[in-house]
């Protein structure tokens, strides 16, 4: 069965999620395989949404985060101030999903500027909740498509810390979260190994070097590569049908 | 009292302003008339500038800008503001940049008068280095340093509700945004409300009432005011109108039509619903109604 | 779960506990069963100790207790907590005393994991002297001094709600006070319900729902488990009894005759209830139904 | 027509309420007073309780502070975090009520303890918001029946702060609240001067002896004292058939 690397890295990550987690999800990829996770494997998976929506059973794909159906027989919808206090900041959530114009070798993610912040040759969105969700989730998991651009050796601009210079450095910063756990990108997984981003597996019919052309510095990689299992045909069912009927994101 | 009075009241070149609303129940009916009266030199401040404050950018209103988030939800860049910052279109302006939580930590403060939040953010991040008004505090129980923001006080706050009565006492459900502390941490409060009701809907539920009316400085009544964002319980968000702004922004001449078409174009918010009339009819909701609960004793 | 149990796996001796309610939804079927159980040593923070606690620290379950503001609401003193101050009978215990406002401020920062709260207090007043942890810290912006006063962070809260699911995603309505804040603040939460609903009732107002289920450990079904306390649309405040607890609390030995009968003498709430239930249809609620909202997009 | 010293109290509290003021409203005489003033010249008075209610609208006579009738039919009903911090310390409360065990020549109230903190002779409830709203309201109202004990020169324990040694002591430790502006007791009522509490007004019946007979310090007396008028029939009307009929504060 053919799917797109969107597919494959909606299963990837949906399988990265153990059930009764309560996850921080982002509109588009994070959001598909969240709700695959429910469907599949964790059908105890708590979403939570920065705009307030807990516990979201959305009947459509939302299109925004502040999506009503994302509202419409949630379990509870509260403000952002009880969301970033007590949710976030209150330690109660177990995974944060990010996106990012660039990443780095620690896992630093830059959705700020590309360039000097003061004149940018291109100025993106800014944080949002990325930089506390960065600091305060128990783990990060990140779904990016892989290119030497978008994976420099170090990012223009930190909006987001991963493992900033290398290990250790959050504990002396004091950071509750643990940092990123897990890269997704359309070549392969990554884990992290002293705060670096460490190849872990290989997408079917992707190579190690694709995706060392695909990367900014000397990667590091692991002992042992698996190869990433394909989607399922389940998977691609619910994916196609269910989630994203119109194909927005996949 | 109409939008134009409360607009011509309210709001003044110079001011700072908060139209709040997250993705949910944002004015662009208050948006709309502060370009037609022409107000200048803004401090615009909201989480998420959205099209609303691209339009207010590219109309030449705003001065700087605060805020935590700078995207067309699910569509893209707002142009505007990049022609603003990257290439000084119609001028340059000035930004400040947090990120969510500290724009909210700062309406905290402002709500409640205190002159800054505490709040554990922005460590090894580099936002702090770009903004000198991100700092640090130090606990005075455990030593561990935290981040701190300065308060945000408006003159004056905007905000869109499902329902007011005449006095201002408004409420809303949904998603609530950071709505209230807005509210409380302006001056002045313009209450711009889908419907109008009788002192006694609000109080057969008050734990449903968000903002007290004697805080509130003027109440419009601006049925479809929040299009194209959306009013939960009576119109969708037009998600095609967020994608088509895409290629409306991009390009100053088709911004410069819109403003004229849309806005300039029309007298107020009852002659552009009145323009929007089927697509007005296609977004209306659906009926789930809540279950109710009981306030006898 | 069964009140018994609740209490059984999430009280211990020694623990530091919060049964919240600001004169409405005050788990006295709680409190009840704590003192069934003997527990002792407990650091029990309230507001409003209220009859609840002057319960507990009579029965001497209390070590310690944690408070802003100690009488018997429109009916005098409590008379147990005086006789431990004042008598050490039937023994000393510890207090530290807040207002209201510090009481809310530790909450608030226990439920956001602040290591402590900033406010606009105590300058003047004596509180800072007998307390200190009441303590001062300076505004990074302004220089300002403002108090501060340490996060609570309780082993255990316990929160009385009119209506959850099994999950105990729970919904209040009428006065909120801090219940809240002490559910997110605590290590472990248990929700006692007047009624448990369907999840669809919760899902019809997510905007209702105070607690979400998966901060929550066990969710108990109590009916009439706040009297002599109150639940709004269920059953009103027996002001009565609130006065008449007055004499009972006056007089160790009626104290103890109180508790043989009502606590020691039931085996549950539902016991209780049962030998209460012509006092609990006198005080059921009328009918004063919320106009309802439309959740629809 | 013949009245209690209670009744007086409340209609001369109630004439100090301008119409549209925002009140923090304690039970008791206090919930008497802004009621009656509703029902006579400030039908505008906003009425807010500590206990979360807003605009309350009460249809019986509220025993505590937290009666469901202050909640049914009242504009707003909010936590307390809102209560305290955006109400309270938002500068929006005009009015703050208050009663004390004791009150001293600077207004400083105490409800904390009689004698020493550590071994007390009488243990009181403690402040409960009382502090606060000394602190932050614009202007403090204080009830008290008047005796030696309860008016001495110096309280035991400063629970609310009044004007603390003397003028200026406010500004100096930058108190928003203007502090109390007026104590009315059974024998007159006192404004402040230089932060010192003066009689500026005699109850029908009442003699300046009486007054320094029950008061713990050489007090201040204006040079022109009014006599306080006595409530009207239709104040005494409203407060006995409409506002307290079973006679509970009256």
């Amino acid at each position: 069965m053919t799917y797109s690397a969107s597919e494959l890295m909606v299963a990837a990550a949906a399988r990265m999620l153990a059930d009764g987690e309560v996850t921080f999800v982002g509109i588009g990829l994070p959001n598909l395989a969240c709700n695959l996770a429910r469907r599949m494997h964790a059908p105890n998976l708590v979403l939570i949404y920065e705009s307030g929506a807990v516990g979201a059973s959305p009947d459509r794909l939302p299109i925004s985060i502040g999506d009503p159906a994302l509202v419409t027989d949630s379990l509870s919808v509260c403000s952002m101030y009880d969301i970033f206090n007590n949710y976030l900041q209150g330690g109660r959530i177990d995974v944060g999903f990010l996106q990012g114009a660039q990443i780095d070798r620690f896992g630093n993610l830059n959705t700020t500027v590309v360039g000097d912040y003061d004149a940018p040759s291109v100025r993106l969105p800014g944080s949002g909740g990325a930089c506390e969700i960065a600091i305060l989730a128990k783990k990060v998991l990140v779904i990016a498509p892989q290119s030497k651009r978008s994976f420099p050796e170090r990012v223009d601009f930190v909006t987001s810390p991963g493992f900033l210079n290398g290990p250790g450095r959050r504990a002396v910063l004091g950071m509750p979260g643990g940092g990123p756990a897990a890269v997704i990108t359309n070549l392969g997984c990554y884990g992290f190994v002293d705060g670096e981003m460490t190849l872990e597996s290989l997408h079917p019919g992707c190579s190690i070097d694709e995706v060392r052309a695909n990367i900014g510095w000397d990667v590091r990689i692991a002992d042992r590569i698996d190869d990433t299992p394909a989607p399922t045909g389940e998977e691609l069912r619910i994916i196609r049908e269910e989630l994203d009927p119109l194909h927005l994101y996949i | 009292m109409s939008m134009a009075d409360a607009i011509g009241r309210y709001v003044h070149d110079g001011d700072t302003i908060v139209i709040e609303g997250f993705t949910h129940l944002i004015s662009f009916a208050a948006a709309h008339e502060i370009i037609r009266q022409k107000r200048r030199d803004l401090v615009a401040c909201r989480l998420t500038p959205d099209l609303v404050y691209d339009q207010l950018i590219g109309a030449g209103c705003v001065r700087k800008l605060v805020f935590s988030w700078a995207g067309n939800p699910g569509a893209g860049p707002l142009y505007a503001l990049r022609r603003a910052i990257e290439e000084r279109v119609p001028h340059a302006i000035e930004i400040e940049e947090y990120s969510h939580f500290g724009m909210v930590a700062r309406l905290t403060a402002g709500a409640s008068k205190l002159p800054f939040f505490p709040l554990r953010d922005y460590a090894g991040s580099d936002l702090p280095l770009v903004n000198p008004r991100i700092r640090q505090i130090e606990c005075p129980f455990t030593g561990e340093r935290l981040a701190a923001v300065p308060a945000l006080n408006p003159d004056t706050a905007i905000v869109h509700v499902q329902r007011a009565d005449r006095d201002g006492n408004a409420q809303i459900w949904g998603l609530l945004g950071v709505q209230k502390e807005a509210a409380f941490a302006a001056r002045n409060v313009i209450i711009v409300a889908e419907e109008i009701v009788d002192e006694a809907v609000i109080r057969s539920d008050p734990n449903r009432t968000l903002i007290p009316g004697f805080i509130v400085h003027a109440v419009v009544h601006e049925p479809f005011g929040c299009h194209p964002s959306y009013a939960q319980g009576f119109y969708d968000r037009d998600n095609e109108f967020y994608v088509a702004w895409r290629e409306i922004s991009k390009d100053r001449a088709r911004f410069e039509a819109y403003l004229d078409e849309w806005v300039y174009g029309v007298a107020d918010r009852s002659d552009y619903a009145a323009k929007m009339l089927d697509r007005w009819r296609d977004l209306t909701a659906a009926d789930r109604p809540c279950e109710p609960v009981n306030y006898g004793y």
